[in-house]
C-alpha cells in the first residue's frame, strides 16, 4: 500500500469541494452582509455626525455586534456552513472568530479560558496585519526620504 | 434565463449613467447673481460630476459634488482639480470643495433652510469642521 | 443611495469568492485565508489602491478583512509622513481600533451571556 | 493457535451483557431503538462538556453492570478510553465507579482494542468479569481538535459529526447463550500521508483495508455475514470498497461491507460524510449489533473498529494522519 498510487484512489472516489456552489453562496452571503454593512453605514451617516469616511468605525463596530449575536444564537456557524468564505471574509467573521472562542473557553474560568483563548484564531489576524502594515509603512517611508516617491 | 438577462442589462444602465445635466443647488448670502452663474457654469462643464451645492457667503464658499459611479475611483483626484478650478475663478474667496455624501446633504440642508448671517456662518464652519475630521 | 448598496454587495461579494476560492482550491484553512487577506489589504494600501477602491466600494471595501490592514497601514504612513520613521509605530492603531476593540467587549460580553451548543442545523 | 497477529481465544470468552447511551442528537439515528438511554442534554446535566462525558460514561457503565445483574464490585477491571487529553472523562467515571481500571488508548478503535484486550485477560483464566468500551462527545471532541463549537468553519463533504454516545459491555468467561470473541487480529499504524484532518475516511481506509487482508487471509474459507468498519464515513467506506474490489480480498467469502460511521445517521446529508469518534463504533456495535447477534440473525461477523492517531499538534507541525484498525470476531452458535 505505497502512499502515490493510493493518493490517486482518493482522488477519483473521495468527494470533491464543490467549489462553484461555494463560490455562489459565499457570493451571496458576503454580498448581503456587505449590503447590511452599507445599509448601516447609511443610518450613521444620517442621524449622526460622520462622514462617508469616518462612519466606516462605527459600522465595523455595529458589524461585530450583529456576529456577536448570531453567534451567542447558534445561528453563525450555520451561515458559516453555508456561505463558506462569504462568512468567515468580512468582519463578522473576524468577530465570530474573536466570540466563538470566548464561548469556548468560559468553561476555563475568565482568566485563563477567556483571557487566554480569546485570540486563539483571530491572532493571526491582527499579527500579520500590524507586521505587514509596519513594513510596508516602513518601506513607503524609506523610499519617501530618499526621494524615490513621494506621499 | 430571460429574466435575468433583462437584469443585467438594467444594471448596464445604471452603471453608464445618465448623462443629462448634472443637478446643482446654490444659495448666495449677497444675492450676487454673478458669481453664482460662473461657480454653475464651472460645475455642469465637468462631465463627471452628478450632483452639486455651493453656498456664498461674504468670501466664504462650500462646495459639495457626487460624481457618477463608475468615476468614483478618480473621486479624490476629481475634487482636487475642481477646487483648483474654482480658486481660480474666486481669488478672494476662501474655498473649499468636499465630495462626502455627508457634507452633500449638510449642504443641501443649509441651503433649503436659507438662513442668514452669523447662523449661516456657524452652519458652514460647522461642515468644514466635520470633513476635516478624520477618525 | 440604493446604487451604492448594489456595488457594496458585488464588490463584497467578489471579494468572498476570492476568499472562498482560497478556501477550496489553494485549501488553506481560514487563519491562513485570513491572514493573507489581510495582508494583501495593506500591500494595496501601500501601493495607494484601496483609498479609491473605498471610494469606489463604501461598505464593500470597508466590511471586508482587507480593509482591516489597509486602515492599520493608512494609520502607520499618515502618522510617519508627520514624525518620520518613529511615526510608522505610533500612527499604526490610529485610524482602526473600533474592529479589535468592538471584538473584545462583545466577546467577553458574549462570554457572559451566551453557552455553546452542539446542535446541528 | 497464534500466527503473527492474528489470536484465537480457545475459552471463547462471552460478551454477557452491553449497555448504550447517547445525547440529544442521536435519536435521528435509524439505529436509535436499540439505544438503552437517549439524554435530552448535550452535558447530561453538568456544566462543562467534559464532566457531561465522564458522567455519560459512568452511567452507560453502571447501566451495563446493572443489566448483567452484577454489582460494581463484581468487576474485575475497567478497560475503557476516549479522546479527549489524557482520557480524563474516562478516568473521572473510573474514579466513581471504583474498579480496578486500565486507561485504553487506540483514537476511535478503543472500542474494539478494549475487548481485544480483555479476551487476552480472561483467556489466562485469573479473572471472572471485565468492563470494556469507549464513548466519545462531540462538543468536546470538536473543541480539542478542530474549532470551538460556535465558530462558523465550513466543513466539506468529506468531513464527519463526531457522535456523543458510549458503549460498554462485560466479557465473562463462556457461555452458550451469548456471543463470544472467537478471534482477533491486532492492527498495525498504517500511514498514507493523508493530511486533510477533515476527510479522516481516507486516512482511515487503508489501515482497515491491511488489518481485514490480515485477518480475512489467515482464516480462509470462513464465512462471514458482514465486516463492518468503526467511522470510515461514506467516503472511507466507499474507498475501501474501492480497495477490496481491486485486490485479492474480495475472493474471501463475505457478503457485505459495512460502516457504522456512514449508517448511524443514514442518509441525512447535514451530517455530511457521516459519523466519526470512539463512541460512535461503540454505540453500533454494543448496541444494535449485539442485540442482532443475540436474536441469532447473524452466526459470525468481523467488526474493525478505525482510529486516527493525530494530534492538533501534530498536524500543525506538518505530520501526516497515522491510522490504526483493531479486528475482532464474534460467533453466535
Amino acid at each position: 500500500m505505497d502512499a502515490k498510487t493510493y493518493q490517486q484512489t482518493v482522488d477519483q472516489i473521495a468527494p470533491k469541494r464543490p467549489v462553484l456552489k461555494n463560490c455562489m453562496t459565499a457570493f451571496l452571503t458576503g454580498g448581503i452582509i456587505c449590503g447590511i454593512g452599507q445599509i448601516v453605514s447609511f443610518v450613521y451617516m444620517y442621524f449622526f455626525p460622520f462622514t462617508e469616511r469616518t462612519a466606516s468605525n462605527p459600522t465595523v463596530s455595529t458589524m461585530v455586534f450583529f456576529a456577536m449575536v448570531l453567534t451567542g444564537l447558534g445561528v453563525y456557524k450555520k451561515i458559516g456552513q453555508f456561505g463558506g468564505a462569504g462568512s468567515a471574509v468580512p468582519v463578522t467573521g473576524f468577530g465570530n472568530a474573536v466570540i466563538s472562542a470566548a464561548i469556548e473557553h468560559k468553561t476555563e474560568g475568565f482568566i485563563l479560558g477567556v483571557g487566554g483563548n480569546m485570540f486563539k484564531l483571530a491572532g493571526s489576524v491582527i499579527v500579520y496585519g500590524v507586521f505587514s502594515a509596519f513594513v510596508v509603512a516602513l518601506i513607503k517611508t524609506i523610499l519617501v526620504q530618499m526621494g524615490v516617491i513621494s506621499w | 434565463m430571460k429574466r435575468k438577462l433583462c437584469a443585467i442589462s438594467c444594471i448596464f444602465l445604471l452603471l453608464s449613467g445618465c448623462s443629462e445635466k448634472p443637478k446643482v443647488s446654490t444659495f448666495h448670502a449677497e444675492e450676487d447673481r454673478q458669481e453664482i452663474e460662473t461657480l454653475e457654469k464651472a460645475l455642469t462643464d465637468n462631465k463627471k460630476i452628478v450632483e452639486a451645492a455651493g453656498v456664498f457667503f461674504d468670501h466664504q464658499l462650500v462646495v459639495s459634488l457626487q460624481v457618477k459611479p463608475l468615476s468614483k475611483f478618480k473621486k479624490e483626484k476629481i475634487t482636487k482639480s475642481l477646487e483648483k478650478e474654482v480658486k481660480s475663478l474666486f481669488p478672494d474667496h476662501d474655498v473649499f470643495v468636499s465630495s462626502d455624501l455627508k457634507i452633500t446633504w449638510e449642504l443641501n440642508k443649509v441651503i433649503e433652510k436659507q438662513s442668514e448671517g452669523k447662523e449661516l456662518k456657524k452652519d458652514l464652519d460647522e461642515i468644514q469642521e466635520l470633513a476635516k475630521e478624520e477618525t | 443611495m440604493i446604487f451604492s448598496i448594489i456595488i457594496a454587495f458585488v464588490v463584497g461579494g467578489l471579494i468572498c469568492v476570492v476568499g472562498q476560492l482560497l478556501f477550496d482550491v489553494a485549501k488553506l484553512t481560514p487563519a491562513h485565508t485570513l491572514s493573507l487577506m489581510v495582508v494583501i489589504g495593506s500591500i494595496l494600501d501601500g501601493f495607494g489602491l484601496y483609498e479609491p477602491f473605498i471610494d469606489f466600494a463604501g461598505a464593500g471595501a470597508t466590511i471586508p478583512i482587507t480593509s482591516f490592514g489597509n486602515s492599520l497601514t493608512h494609520g502607520a504612513m499618515a502618522e510617519a509622513e508627520k514624525h518620520g520613521l518613529i511615526g510608522v509605530l505610533t500612527g499604526m492603531f490610529e485610524v482602526t481600533s473600533s474592529g479589535i476593540s468592538a471584538a473584545i467587549v462583545f466577546g467577553v460580553i458574549a462570554a457572559l451571556i451566551f453557552k455553546s451548543k452542539g446542535k446541528v442545523h | 493457535m497464534k500466527s503473527a497477529r492474528t489470536y484465537q481465544f480457545t475459552s471463547k470468552p462471552s460478551i454477557v451483557s452491553t449497555a448504550v447511551a447517547v445525547g440529544p442528537l442521536e435519536k435521528q439515528s435509524p439505529f436509535h431503538p436499540h439505544f438503552d438511554h437517549v439524554y435530552e442534554d448535550e452535558r447530561f446535566g453538568q456544566d462543562t462538556n467534559e464532566k457531561g462525558h465522564a458522567h455519560l460514561i459512568e452511567e452507560t457503565c453502571k447501566l451495563a453492570i446493572m443489566k448483567g445483574g452484577f454489582q460494581t464490585t463484581d468487576i474485575d477491571l475497567f478497560l475503557g478510553g476516549d479522546l479527549v487529553n489524557q482520557m480524563t472523562p474516562t478516568n473521572f467515571a473510573a474514579r466513581e465507579l471504583a474498579t480496578p481500571f486500565m486507561g485504553m488508548f487506540s483514537a476511535c478503535a478503543t472500542s474494539v482494542s478494549s475487548l481485544i484486550t480483555a479476551s487476552f485477560f480472561l483467556e489466562s483464566n485469573q479473572m471472572e468479569r471485565i468492563l470494556f468500551g469507549s464513548a466519545s462527545q462531540h462538543n468536546s471532541v470538536e473543541r480539542q481538535f478542530r474549532y470551538p463549537i460556535e465558530y462558523g468553519a465550513q466543513k466539506p463533504p468529506t468531513g464527519q459529526w463526531t457522535v456523543t454516545g458510549a458503549g460498554y459491555g462485560i466479557l465473562s468467561h463462556n457461555q452458550s447463550d451469548k456471543p463470544y470473541v472467537h478471534s482477533a487480529t491486532i492492527g498495525q499504524v498504517i500511514d498514507c500521508e493523508c493530511t486533510d484532518p477533515l476527510d479522516m475516511g481516507s486516512a482511515m481506509a487503508p489501515a482497515a483495508f491491511d488489518t481485514i487482508q490480515y485477518h480475512l487471509s489467515q482464516n480462509k474459507g470462513t464465512a462471514y455475514d458482514f465486516v463492518m468498519t468503526g467511522d470510515l464515513g461514506k467516503t472511507g467506506l466507499a474507498i475501501l470498497q474501492e480497495l477490496i474490489r481491486t485486490s485479492g480480498v474480495s475472493s474471501y467469502l463475505v457478503d457485505n461491507y459495512r460502516d457504522s460511521g456512514a449508517e448511524f445517521y443514514g442518509n441525512d446529508d447535514k451530517f455530511l460524510s457521516g459519523a466519526s469518534g470512539s463512541g460512535c463504533s461503540a454505540s453500533v456495535y454494543y448496541g444494535p449489533i449485539y442485540a442482532e447477534l443475540l436474536k441469532k440473525q447473524w452466526k459470525k461477523i468481523l467488526l474493525v473498529a478505525t482510529g486516527a492517531l493525530l494530534s492538533p499538534l501534530s498536524f500543525q507541525q506538518g505530520e501526516s494522519i497515522p491510522c490504526i484498525a483493531h479486528a475482532v470476531e464474534l460467533t453466535m452458535e
